[in-house]
């Protein structure tokens, strides 16, 4: 069978820098001494923690419930004691914390009752959520979870589905290991996969650099009498881009505003099909990976870590070179570097690049850009970097956004080939992150227009309302003529502003005549019944989505407590301290 | 440490400076042209106008505090001070080449931010600034035949001798111009171009040499990777259009072609003005446009309008054009192909 | 039929209204930061000044002329013109409200352009009849709109720039104004040939 | 000099009953401007601009009644845009510029007197009287109307912290400067 190759433009051929790691085979890493799983590990909603410190955990067991449906759950990745659930520095450029469960193992690697299905007698719906609850995410690094992607589009016919084995980035070669030495388990995947989707045809596409994975592909597809094509397609970075494999493979074009699927095809990463097919056959959660250690260390090769491993334990593994300054997560194109030693390595650390002042040495400082046109002869997507560069550097953001810029998959072309070394890339990020947090102010803003204007008429309505229920009074009180109705907000502001006062011993400024007394006295009455008929029930808890209704539930479940308590003013107990944290 | 801020961490080893010295490289056939046409006074013009670009440029990035030996070191003042003693008359006095890389360094070129910034060819600038002001000095071109030594060019460069009218006279392009304003319309420019001829054969005088020298150069140059070939072959096509046009109608009052290619700063316009990244458009399709439209209005300045050569105005038009150009001739991006 | 020829693009090109005749440089620096008010702002002035060239050539050749009172040319260019600008807005505004969107806020503005007093001063000076008046105009109104079009293209890019400080804004765009008016220069003398 | 008198006069009279007869004939309701304005502004409705929200605000800057520095929540961005849309110069803001800021309840004091759920102008406070108040951190403008009605001041006011969620990329400023202090 010939198949037909596209080619996509652009890209870059640097140094590959493979051959150092895939000498030795994959070995498992030890138990580190301590975990710090990231209960964030995926696109989407943050899962809630479901483990309380003291808590003990066998190995698999869920800790982190996936929240909505795109969202993915988090396991324990050995058996052993919750130290805390807090804050901890996370694998992410910014260096910021994030709310982690901390777990010391135990030794024992005691795992959870595992039970494997056999997914073929399973509705697919059911599938699709035993991988959400086994944490399966699309492992190349995008980590957005797998199952939200494999329900084929309604309206368009499943034509291909790509297998992503790649690995166009310099120096990662986990999935060529996971490929040389597990494809069966890899093919068996992609059949799960291929049973949910339906689609025509199964292309798995695989560098050439990569002869061994090919090979050790195309046996076990055939061992296993499956007919996905294995192909090789040719080293050129970003080849690996789900788009670019795709269009490589079947000559599509998926833009940035649509989903693959719209276009009958969709993608995956090889080592997520090997995790999901663990997750449904062997019922194991997706608790480790496979991660290449290379760079400046002694011993580069690929290891099966778990998840929540401290960088300083893996990396001692490889024992880095003395002049080591810095830990690559990712590959060198698109990569960061970890900000602390002891951020853990997560689902999406496919690759540990220990750095030195040789291997990647300082830049030179930044010139200016002389529109040369590079990097657009260089950028994949076919974009216009030069352009987005000027106006992001000038923050014109609507400019950037006219040039497409959220079709930028910051893959690095462009600042690769730049001759005036100008971080474009950076400038790109920074552009896309401040229009999103334009994006979300805007909405801020709308919502509370909106919101305001409902409070303006709702304030209308009531004084209306208010208004005709005390001319209702007057008129049966017509003896009393003197009780006029007072003005509505004085009123109110007296009624409740006494015992204010009284209570807070804030300054109550009440000179008051008797008339006014008696005014107040009456309104004070009026706000009292009023007040009688609304006490148990809520103001504004109208139009809320949600979201936001949950957001006040939460707030009434904390608040419940702390009334109990309030006379004692006692201070709650440390794990309702902890457990306010995390609700924040 | 590392540098945190900006994957990737893998770079090219690709750098302004060596594409401004292969532009330098480039630009050598035809100087050493220009010299076997004209003289050694050739480099004596190219030594000014350097010095000055140079020292212009040291002056404006001092005040503009920015670092010196970066800067002064990407060979860009270099190109436009080279680009200038080219387009100037090689007998033109000293101190008009220094006005004219001073605009163009400091005005042109700084004023917009330096390298990379400026929406004009800061060597075209000088030429129409210089052609502007001072139009007899600029279009006094060595005369026909007249074989001066190198003393007496020096001498005339620096003003230490009289500019004797003897000694300058008009390009062929503007010979045929003046016939044909004058002559109104019964001019033989044939007979015009053999009476001319002394060297060449249809761009008159040699100058056809030259601007060979500057087309190995350019197309060096695109074999290179520095300049694609949208931008010289629009403009190679934008007068071949109109003069061949206007020739197969009248041969008697059009010269061809070819010596229009090959006469005044064709040539050096179409392999290394129009194809200047930072003045001139940056799509493929925009190139072609920019250079097309910029051949059109040389051929109708030179041949119509007031001064004798029309590269420079053309030019200078056209980057006017450019935004919009590049505007209305983006590519489609990925995935974006069949939505237009 | 080359007559006319040439008096549009002696009025387009050769002789700018802005650029070498040096008219209008109010809406010229002011409504040229960015492309879509330029584009609106071109479109405003074709189109008044178009209709006042004509109505300035009624009034001068039907008015003014036959009374001798020439002297009063400019101050009832100017009222005319005022006039003719409020009717034109107010007309717009009720008939169509898109075009109004598009134009409105410039219409005003256009009360202001010494071009729109200029041209047809210079149409007096010039003696174009009827039709070469409104020619002149039109030409003219074209030649305003595309160097205002082109320049606010340029001072999109501009502002991105890395200018000096004391160079930024209004100043370097009076300094690419000047650099655009050198281009033009090149023009010179194209109209002369005939 | 009568004759000319006379047709200046004429002129006017015809123009001006010209153009009064249109201003009657072609008037048009409502300023679509009011809306573009307020659309930039940022909708806290907070009044430090003093007008009693952001509508009253645009409508006073449409009429230029009002300067576009006056809107301390929208920052100099915000008088960038006015500035853009309005085609004036950008003058600095009126105020110090602030960081994002939440009200927050100090849940141990509150009385439950219900003056900050009438002062908030986005219904953001949720709670009942005699019953603890608590802000709804999403739906916070920080306009800070919440902080002085409070009669035992157990409002506060708190930046909002940087998050990963919110966390944006930086500039990337790599000043290209001589190293003057090297040495």
């Amino acid at each position: 069978m010939l198949q037909r190759l596209f080619k996509f433009k652009g890209g870059v051929k640097p140094q590959t820098n493979k051959t150092q790691s895939v000498g030795l085979p994959i070995a498992v890493a030890p138990l580190p001494t301590r975990l710090i799983v990231p209960l964030h590990q995926s696109i989407g909603g943050t899962p809630d923690p479901l483990v309380a410190p003291g808590e003990r955990v066998l190995k698999g067991q869920k800790i982190g419930g996936a929240d909505g449906w795109i969202s993915s759950a988090v396991h324990a990745p050995t058996s052993g004691t919750v130290l805390a659930v807090e804050e901890r520095v996370a694998p992410h450029p910014s260096g910021l914390p994030t709310l982690s469960v901390i777990i010391e193992p135990d030794g024992r690697d005691e795992w959870i009752t595992r039970t494997p299905v056999d997914y073929k007698a399973l509705a697919p719906e059911t599938v699709r959520e035993m991988l959400r609850d086994a944490g399966v995410v699309g492992l190349g690094g995008a980590v957005f979870p797998s199952h939200a992607k494999l329900s084929a589009s309604k309206t368009v016919p499943m034509e291909e589905l790509v297998i992503n084995g790649a690995e166009c980035e310099p120096y990662i070669t986990c999935d060529d290991l996971l490929m040389r030495e597990r494809a069966e388990d890899v093919v068996r995947g992609v059949g799960l996969f291929r049973d949910l989707l339906r689609p025509k045809r199964v292309l798995i596409g695989i560098e050439d650099n990569k002869p061994e994975a090919v090979a050790a592909m195309k046996r076990a597809v055939q061992a296993l009498g499956e007919d996905f094509a294995v192909i090789a397609v040719p080293t050129r970075y970003p080849a690996g881009g789900a788009k670019q494999l795709i269009r490589v493979l079947t000559g599509k074009e998926v833009p940035a505003a649509k989903r693959s699927t719209e276009l009958g095809v969709q993608c995956f990463n090889v080592a997520t099909a090997y995790t999901a097919w663990r997750a449904v056959a062997h019922g194991e959660p997706v608790i480790s990976r496979i991660v290449t250690l290379t760079g400046n260390v002694a011993q580069p090769r690929n290891w099966e870590v778990l998840i929540g491993t401290p960088l300083a334990e893996f990396v001692a593994l490889g024992q880095p070179k003395a002049d080591t300054d810095g830990y690559l997560m990712g590959g060198p194109m698109m990569g960061f570097e970890m900000p602390s030693p002891d951020a853990p390595l997560v689902k999406a650390t496919n690759c540990i690049i220990a750095g030195s002042p040789t291997l990647f040495p300082p830049k030179a400082p930044e010139m200016p850009c002389i529109r040369c046109g590079e990097c657009a002869k260089a950028c994949p997507h076919e974009l216009q970097p030069f352009e987005l560069y000027w106006f992001a550097r000038a923050k014109n953001f609507g400019k950037t956004q006219e040039y497409s810029i959220f079709d930028c998959i910051e893959c690095g072309c462009c600042s690769y080939v730049c001759p005036s070394r100008i971080p474009l890339v950076q400038y790109f990020r920074f552009a896309k992150s401040e229009i999103w947090a334009r994006e979300r102010e805007k909405n801020a803003a709308d919502t509370a227009k909106a919101r305001f204007e409902f409070r303006n008429l709702r304030d209308e309505r009531e004084k209306a309302e208010k208004a005709e229920r005390l001319a209702k009074a007057a008129a049966a009180k017509a003896a009393e003529k003197k009780a006029e109705p007072a003005p509505a907000a004085p009123a109110a502001d007296a009624g409740i502003g006494a015992p204010a006062a009284a209570d807070g011993g804030a300054p109550a400024a009440a000179p008051l005549d008797a008339e006014a007394v008696k005014k107040a006295t009456i309104a004070a009455a009026i706000e009292r019944a009023r007040q009688q008929r609304e006490a148990v029930q809520p103001k504004n808890t109208d139009r809320l989505t949600p979201a936001q209704q949950k957001e006040i539930a939460e707030i009434e479940a904390r608040r419940a407590p702390l009334q109990a308590e309030q006379p004692e003013r006692s201070a709650p107990p440390a794990t309702d301290a902890a457990q306010e944290q995390q609700n924040q | 440490m590392m540098d945190f801020t900006t994957p990737p961490y893998l770079l090219k080893t690709a750098s302004v400076q060596r594409v401004m010295l292969q532009v330098l490289a480039a630009l050598l056939p035809g100087i050493a042209a220009y010299i076997w046409l004209i003289g050694p006074i050739v480099l004596v013009q190219l030594a000014i106008a350097t010095l000055a670009a140079l020292a212009a440029e040291a002056a404006m990035l001092k005040l503009r505090d920015k670092p010196l030996g970066l800067f002064l070191g990407d060979g860009s003042a270099v190109v436009t001070a080279w680009l200038i003693a080219l387009t100037f008359p090689p007998l033109a006095p000293w101190w008009l080449l220094v006005v004219g890389v001073l605009f163009a360094i400091v005005v042109a070129k700084h004023l917009y931010g330096g390298l990379g910034q400026n929406p004009f060819n800061p060597a075209m600038i000088a030429f129409a600034v210089c052609i502007v002001s001072f139009p007899a000095l600029m279009s006094q071109w060595p005369a026909l035949g007249l074989k001066t030594s190198f003393g007496e060019q020096i001498d005339i460069v620096f003003g230490l001798a009289a500019r004797v009218d003897a000694m300058t006279g008009a390009t062929p392009l503007d010979a045929i111009k003046t016939a044909l304003k004058l002559g109104e319309g019964a001019v033989d420019v044939p007979a015009l171009l053999a009476n001319q001829d002394i060297f060449g054969n249809f761009a008159g005088r040699g100058w056809e040499w030259v601007a060979a020298g500057y087309l190995i150069g350019g197309l060096w140059l695109w074999k290179r990777g520095i300049v694609s070939w949208h931008a010289p072959l629009g403009f190679i096509g934008g007068i071949t259009l109109l003069a061949g046009a206007l020739w197969l109608w009248n041969p008697a009052q059009f010269a061809g072609p070819l010596f229009h290619l090959f006469s005044g700063g064709a040539m050096l316009g179409a392999f290394f003005i129009v194809t200047d990244p930072v003045s001139g458009c940056t799509t493929p399709k925009g190139k072609f446009v920019f250079g097309f439209a910029a051949g059109l209005l040389a051929y109708v300045i030179r041949v119509f309008g007031g001064y004798p050569d029309g590269v420079a105005f053309a030019v200078l038009l056209v980057n006017i054009c450019v935004p919009l150009i590049d505007m209305y001739t983006q590519p489609p991006i990925f995935g974006m192909k069949n939505e237009k | 039929m080359t007559h006319y020829l040439f008096i549009v693009i002696g009025a387009v090109l050769v002789n700018n209204v802005v650029l070498v005749k040096i008219l209008g440089l109010c809406p010229f620096m002011g409504v040229s930061r960015k492309l879509e008010t330029a584009f609106g702002m071109g479109a405003a002035t074709t189109f008044v000044l178009t209709v006042a060239t004509g109505a300035s050539y009624v009034i001068d050749h039907y008015l003014l002329m036959p009374f001798g009172l020439e002297y009063l040319r400019t101050l009832s260019f100017i009222v005319t013109i005022a006039a003719i600008v409020q009717l034109t807005e107010m007309v717009i505004q009720k008939t169509s409200p898109v075009l109004h969107q598009v134009l409105g806020i410039y219409l005003p503005l256009i009360t202001t352009n010494c071009a729109v007093l200029g041209v047809p001063l210079l149409n007096v000076a010039n003696k174009h009849d009827f039709i070469d008046s409104l020619l002149f105009g039109a030409g003219s109104a074209v030649g305003f709109s595309l160097v205002l079009v082109l320049f606010a293209g340029m001072r999109e890019r501009i502002e991105g720039a890395d200018v000096p400080l004391h160079f930024k804004g209004t100043a370097i765009a009076m300094i690419t104004a000047g650099l655009m008016s050198l281009a033009f220069m090149g023009f010179a003398g194209l109209d002369k040939y005939q | 000099m009568l004759t000319a008198i006379l047709i200046m006069a004429l002129g006017a009279v015809v123009l001006g009953a010209a153009l009064g007869y249109a201003s009657i004939k072609f008037k048009v309701e409502g300023d679509p401007l009011v809306d573009k304005i307020d659309a930039i502004l940022p909708q806290t409705q907070c009044g430090q601009c003093g007008y009693p929200g952001c509508k009253p605000y645009a409508e006073a800057i449409s009429k230029g009644e009002a300067d576009i520095n006056l809107c301390p929540p929208g920052g100099m961005e915000g008088v960038q845009r006015l500035a853009d849309l309005l085609g004036r110069e950008a003058k600095p803001l009126d105020a110090e510029e602030k960081p994002k800021q939440v009200a927050v309840i100090d849940e141990q004091t509150c009385i439950g007197c219900t003056l900050c759920i009438q002062a908030c102008p986005v219904d953001a406070i949720v709670g009942a009287a005699k019953q603890m108040h608590t802000i709804v951190e999403s739906l916070c403008t920080g306009c800070e109307l919440c902080v002085p009605p409070c009669p035992v001041e157990c409002i506060r006011m708190e930046a909002i912290a940087e998050n990963i969620d919110n966390w944006k990329w930086k500039y990337p400023v790599i000043e290209i400067k001589p190293l003057r202090q090297a040495a």
